[in-house]
């Protein structure tokens, strides 16, 4: 078990420090969706299935076209899309930053008492169990998301959209 | 079955329906603004009819229901309804022609643009017509007569586009507004006078023997206050029943659509000042037993009529457009009717009323029909030779001008008039009104007789006239049916006066007396030969030969065709007063008024400036160094504001870490 | 070190790796992915506390995490919406240039 | 014998060869290989089967030479023509352009296969076939799908060719638009089933109203507009007439697959049409009463054996429909998802609520039921469909002759 979430945890941060290092940026989005399944790959390890389908279909099947779409869209002339480090300034600033995120964070896990409670056998969650959820306890938040949803949806056409007025040649 | 008055408001309340239904139906649902206007009215039309038997049943009784309208301080202003004879057969003879008068504006205005906004403003004029009549208090009618108003004045001003219906329907309404200017001080006066307007209420109404004996008191003028509020209240009459001098504006209101002129400015709206003075008589009579007073209220009513009638009459005999002749006629008509009234028989008034009503009606949608016909040609010089063309129309058109004339015992208007001669002869006062109406009589057949001659025999004189041709059936039908009541309506008066003893039972029957008929059916026959001997004989060839009656009395026929000069003379007085008060007016504005505002405002820009000046020198100053302050520290603070979003993440991230540091170590302690 | 410590090393690095892009890159789709990529680290904690957490019946972990991918869908959609438009503007999604109200 | 479980007892039989250690792995290295084989023989045989088809269509004989080596004189109706088209694929030089992107241009055809590959293994083939039992298999299916699209963006992208990349673009509009439609169509069946499971969906659909009709959810208005929608969308997924603008050959040479030859080539077509027959067998499940009979005196024959008849019953109608229809512009593509399909699976959502809501509606009440349901489906079509064509004049052939 141990194994297979240390394999899994290599492959997310390795595809997407990968992603956020490479210069080409249809490679970044494609390293990101591995990582993306690879995130799904641990919430199916975790035991959460639907959460991870659920991941799967968002990020791998939606999310990553938009990004891509948008990288298409705005590209330079150059087909390589080449992406420079345009500051090393900001990228020493960045991963200083960081770090100290990190020292921060790493502290706190190691430090807290987390090792007294070792579970149990893989908890399941089934869709009903799910279902029954989000429709009694959840079900608020669940019309909120999808007013949230719809705005975003309808907020994104009118951003994007290409107002005819103000077109210019 | 019968209408009791607690359920007369219907009467009135389905046309302003309708009325609503018109003013919220987009321009083209002309159709549903008709259908509903028709509905409506042919509903209220039953209605009427009910309220009829009911009435009847008890012809003596004044069926009453009041109720207060707000309250204002201790008294209270309280209108009512009325049910009794008079109200039951204006009401019946107003929806019936204006259910008539609809079906002809359903033909007549087809091509309209604007057909929803007439069938919504005829409605409206039914309404308040119709609340007029049912009203039991002098404030609801004076409402109603001023709604009737605003309603003609619409409707005058219908093709407001031309300029002659935009200023006739201005002159319409002002010149009423003169006569209405009496009525409400008389109005008032009552008021103050007696504390309330309800005409029967009990025996405190105005209209009752206590409250009329009130009014018998001399004034200092030495009129008696009922001759004086009576004679305001006749005012009002006299701008609505286009009496002398008043009646200026009737025939220019013939510039609206014919229905219209059927309608208001023929049978029903004009016919509500005469239907004022029958229904207040009983104060218009008050100061009768009175002797030491100088003049009684209805012997000017009775003068005015006899004017107004032989006047009218004149003038018609020299008009050539073939609304105004009818309008002139109208006047003359209304002058016959204030005559009865005021020699003391408004019932024959009334019977006058109805009878003409209907009569008038016909002529006036005949000429419509005509008019319709010949392309919106109105000269009946340019007309002619129609009788062929448009046989319905020039049979009912000749009935309405028989019954006009008086041609005897088949038509109601041999009946009615007949009923006023008989009461003007009895009349002790003077007999010159009789003369009047005598000589009314001859040039009323004279001058009917002129203009069927010229518009519908002969030959055509134009090209409108050969290019006619007989109009719809839904012109055509109500054209029957009026004539048809022009002719079953003598048989109501004949050979007993069965409507006047119903109108007012006290009267005593005078229908014994047949000592005028002869005289009077020589005086039509002289009118008729007259007419037919000029005109009908040798019927006018060319649209430009000039009248026969000229070669006689040239002067006098330019007078007449002038209509007397009152309009010359109304604008040579009143139009020169009124500009003179203008110019004096304009003068103390723009010298004297207009002097001492600019004075003021000169002293205004003064203080203005000078609190300016110190405004700037002390306020201002302050205000900018904090306002520097102010502005400094912004710019100072904006300058954190580096656009650059990596900047802000950056500083999150480490203040995330400080925070979370701060949490640690404070857990930790 | 258990298990769940591991998962939550696991969410940290993820988390400063997102920021790390976040702060470094300039091209301003990296950026908004770099956010993604700490929303994920986070249902990654959501995810890791409901499995080693005490009550996993509730499910509270996983209807977070469910919520919190459609705030982020929601989010992305938006976010690269704006860049584009941006770029129509401007032509150029570097983020530093879009910088027109700083003070 | 029994016929309904053989596969299983053969399974059992050979599993049972290996040592217990192993038993886990072998159970499924074979349930692998058995879909492998069979689906791969299907795809191969469909691929005739097509041509063949189209050809009757066309009024041509299609291919018919091939046989068999040394038995020249046998000519097996051209039956072998798909090995001898894998023999030469693989045989074929493997052309890479010089400014690809290697990777991606190497990656995109396997994952394509992998992936289209991957909903197989929730599909029930039979009453106790199926490979992986899953809670949410539906959701699965469509989550391995979806990262087919990425497959076909890497193909275009990596190939460096505008007309890969043009044709990519339009394949990502068109999947993205028609997966709303696709998803949106199956909800309803999730909404009466109450489940996401494809094992109990089949399960639900079995019995016979009468012993005639049976409860397929086609036979329901709201299945049968939900099936026509999937119909549609499941055109327009798999990239097949008249939905094939991705690879027009009129415009865009062959779209993504421009730059690809040989076995790559091949990889590609496999994936088009294993994601066809992975979509028709899900179409199947959910519509078709999956592994069901249509009667209950046909029940004698193999389950499977009845989900891989309604299978080729399906493919055949594609096939059909490939022959017959005309390719649509991409603006009327789009339209047609976005104005039409979609308004009509949002209301046809509502419509499976209706009916989930009123399952106790009995005798005169399910007349009123049924007429309600297909209320709620013709009207809207009806008004829909008018409005999708009003102000759409027939088009005028300026050039041709009339």
């Amino acid at each position: 078990m141990i194994l297979a979430l240390i394999i899994i945890a290599l492959v997310i941060l390795g595809a997407s420090a990968a992603a956020m290092l490479s210069r080409n940026l249809i490679h970044s989005a494609l390293l990101l969706v591995v990582a993306w399944a690879g995130i799904a790959a641990f919430y199916l390890w975790a035991g959460a299935e639907f959460v991870a389908f659920a991941q799967a279909l968002i990020y791998v099947g939606a999310v990553s076209m938009i990004v891509l779409f948008a990288v298409l869209l705005t590209r330079q002339g150059a087909t390589a899309a080449p992406v420079e480090f345009d500051s090393w300034r900001r990228a020493v600033l960045g991963l200083m930053v960081a770090g100290g995120v990190m020292g921060v964070m790493f502290g706190a896990i190691m430090g807290s008492p987390l090792d007294g409670r070792i579970a149990s056998p893989t908890p399941t969650i089934t869709v009903k169990q799910l279902g029954l959820l989000l429709m009694g306890p959840y079900a608020p938040a669940l019309l909120i998301v999808g007013v949230l949803l719809t705005v975003a949806l309808l907020g994104a056409i009118v951003i994007a959209a290409v107002d005819k007025s103000e077109e210019t040649p | 079955m019968s209408l009791p008055v607690q359920h007369l408001w219907l009467i009135p309340a389905l046309p302003l329906a309708a009325a609503a239904v018109g003013a919220l139906t987009p321009r083209s649902g002309r159709t549903l603004a008709a259908g509903a206007a028709i509905a409506t009215m042919a509903g209220a039309f039953l209605l009427a009819c009910l309220a009829l038997g009911g009435a009847l049943d008890f012809p003596a009784a004044h069926q009453v229901l009041n109720f207060a309208w707000f309250d204002l301080g201790a008294t209270s202003l309280r209108l009512g309804l009325l049910l009794d004879p008079l109200t039951a057969f204006m009401c019946v003879m107003v929806t019936f022609v204006s259910l008539l008068i609809f079906i002809f504006s359903t033909g007549y205005m087809k091509a309209d643009a604007n057909a929803k906004q007439f069938f919504c403003f005829l409605s409206l004029f039914a309404a308040a017509m119709l609340g007029l009549i049912i009203a039991n208090s002098l404030l609801l009618l004076f409402v109603c007569w001023e709604l009737v108003g605003l309603a003609s004045y619409l409707l005058i001003g219908f093709w407001f586009h031309k300029p002659a219906a935009a200023a006739a329907a201005k002159k319409a309404f002002i010149t009423t507004r003169i006569g209405d200017l009496g009525f409400l001080l008389g109005l008032l006066w009552l008021q103050d006078a007696q504390g309330t307007l309800l005409f029967y209420d009990g025996g405190h109404g105005i209209l009752e023997s206590a409250a009329l004996a009130n009014l018998t008191h001399l004034l200092p003028c030495g009129l008696a206050a009922s001759t004086a509020i009576g004679l305001l209240i006749f005012c009002g009459a006299i701008g609505k029943s286009g009496q002398f001098p008043l009646h200026v504006w009737l025939p220019d209101a013939m510039e609206g659509p014919t229905p219209v002129s059927a309608l208001i400015h023929a049978a029903t709206m004009v016919a509500a000042g005469v239907f004022l003075i029958a229904r207040v008589y009983p104060l218009m009579a008050a100061d009768q037993l009175l002797a030491n007073v100088p003049v009684h209220a209805l012997t000017v009513v009775a003068f005015i009529g006899a004017i107004t009638a032989l006047m009218g009459a004149l003038i018609a005999v020299a008009q050539n457009d073939i609304k105004r002749i009818l309008a002139f006629s109208t006047v003359s008509q209304l002058g016959y009717m204030m005559l009865a009234i005021g020699v003391g028989s408004w019932v024959a008034a009334i019977f006058h009323l109805l009878t003409h009503a209907f009569f008038k009606a016909l002529l006036f949608l005949g000429a419509g029909s005509v008019i319709h016909a010949a392309h919106h040609e109105q000269d009946i010089r340019r007309l002619g030779g129609l009788r062929p063309k448009m046989k319905v129309t020039f049979a009912t058109f000749a009935i309405g001008m028989m019954a006009l004339s008086g041609v005897p015992f088949l038509f109601s208007g041999f009946w009615s008039k007949e009923a006023i001669l008989h009461a003007a002869h009895g009349w002790e006062v003077s007999s010159l009104p009789f003369y009047a109406a005598v000589l009314g009589v001859v040039l009323t057949a004279f001058y009917m007789t002129r203009l069927v001659a010229e518009v519908f025999y002969g030959a055509p004189r134009s090209d409108e006239a050969s290019h006619a041709h007989e109009n719809s059936p839904a012109m055509t039908v109500p054209l029957v049916i009026l004539a048809a009541c022009s002719i079953l309506f003598s048989l109501l008066a004949w050979p007993s006066p069965w409507l006047q003893h119903q109108l007012d039972p006290s009267a005593h029957s005078e229908s014994g007396d047949m000592s005028l008929v002869l005289p009077s059916i020589v005086l039509v026959a002289l009118g008729l030969g007259a007419g037919w001997a000029y005109y009908g004989r040798r019927p006018r060839t060319k649209a430009e030969s000039p009248d026969p009656l000229d070669r006689y009395a040239p002067g006098l026929m330019a007078a007449l065709a002038n209509r007397l000069g009152f309009d010359e003379l109304y604008a040579a007085t009143v139009g020169r007063l009124s500009s003179g008060f203008a110019t004096l007016a304009a003068f103390l504005e723009v010298f004297v008024w207009d002097g001492a505002v600019r004075f003021l405002a000169g002293l205004g820009e003064l203080s203005g400036l000078v609190s300016r000046e110190n405004d700037e020198a002390g306020f201002n100053a302050g205000f900018d160094a904090g306002s520097k302050t102010l502005r400094d520290t912004g710019v100072a603070y904006s300058k954190a504001q580096t656009g650059d979003a990596h900047g802000y993440l950056r500083t999150l991230a480490l203040g995330f870490v400080l925070l979370l540091i701060l949490v640690i170590l404070g857990g930790a302690r | 070190m258990s298990p769940l410590q591991l998962c939550l090393i696991l969410s940290s690095l993820l988390f400063c790796v997102g920021l790390v892009g976040a702060l470094a890159r300039s091209n301003t789709i990296l950026v908004l992915l770099g956010i993604e990529l700490m929303l994920n680290a986070a249902n990654l904690n959501f995810i890791a506390f409901w499995r080693y957490g005490p009550h996993p019946a509730a499910g509270t972990g996983v209807i977070f995490v469910l919520f919190t991918i459609a705030v982020a869908a929601a989010e992305a959609a938006v976010g690269i919406a704006l860049v584009i438009a941006v770029h129509r503007h401007r032509k150029s999604v570097r983020l530093q240039e879009a910088a027109s109200l700083k003070g | 014998m029994n016929l309904e479980t053989l596969p299983l007892q053969l399974r059992d039989a050979i599993v049972g060869l290996f040592p217990p250690a192993l038993q886990w792995s072998v159970h499924h290295v074979l349930s692998i290989t058995v879909i492998l084989t069979v689906f791969g023989l299907f795809f191969a045989f469909t691929t005739i089967a097509e041509r063949k088809l189209l050809a009757r269509v066309q009024n041509r004989l299609g291919p018919n030479r091939s046989g068999l080596p040394w038995f020249r004189q046998l000519k097996l109706w051209g039956l072998t023509q798909p090995f001898a088209d894998a023999i030469k694929a693989f045989t074929k030089e493997d052309v890479v352009p010089a400014a690809a992107d290697k990777v991606l241009h190497f990656l995109a055809p396997v994952l394509i296969v992998a992936f289209s590959l991957l909903g197989f293994a929730v599909l029930p083939f039979g009453r106790h076939l199926i490979p992986v039992e899953l809670d949410a298999a539906l959701l699965y299916f469509f989550a391995a799908g979806a990262a087919t699209e990425l497959a076909i963006f890497m193909a275009g992208w990596g190939s460096r060719n505008k007309y890969s990349l043009l044709a990519a673009m339009r394949a990502l509009a068109q999947l993205i638009s028609y997966e709303l439609p696709l998803l949106l169509s199956v909800v309803p069946v999730v909404m009466v089933c109450g489940t996401l499971s494809t094992k109990e969906i089949a399960l639900a659909q079995g019995g016979w109203t009468f012993g005639v009709l049976p409860h397929w959810h086609v036979f329901t208005p709201w299945g049968l507009a939900a099936f026509l929608i999937f119909l549609v969308a499941t055109l327009a997924e798999s990239n097949r007439s008249p939905f094939d603008l991705p690879e027009a050959e009129s415009e865009l040479i062959a779209g993504h697959l421009t730059e690809y030859s040989g076995f790559k080539y091949a990889l590609f077509f496999m994936a088009e049409y294993f994601g066809l027959t992975a979509l028709s067998g899900l179409g199947v499940t959910l519509f078709l009463g999956g592994w069901q009979a249509p009667c209950a005196f046909l029940e004698f024959i193999p389950s499977y054996l009845w989900f891989m008849l309604k299978l080729v019953g399906m493919i055949v109608f594609f096939i059909w429909v490939r022959g017959t229809l005309l390719r649509l512009r991409i603006d009327q593509l789009t339209r047609l998802s976005w104005k039409f399909l979609v308004p009509l699976a949002l209301l046809n959502l509502g419509n499976g609520a209706f009916w989930a809501l009123t399952t106790d509606w009995t005798g005169p009440l399910a007349l009123a039921r049924w007429a309600i349901s297909a209320a709620i489906v013709i009207v809207p079509f009806v008004l829909l469909g008018r409005q999708l064509t009003t102000g759409q004049t027939t088009r005028t052939y300026r050039y041709a002759p009339s």
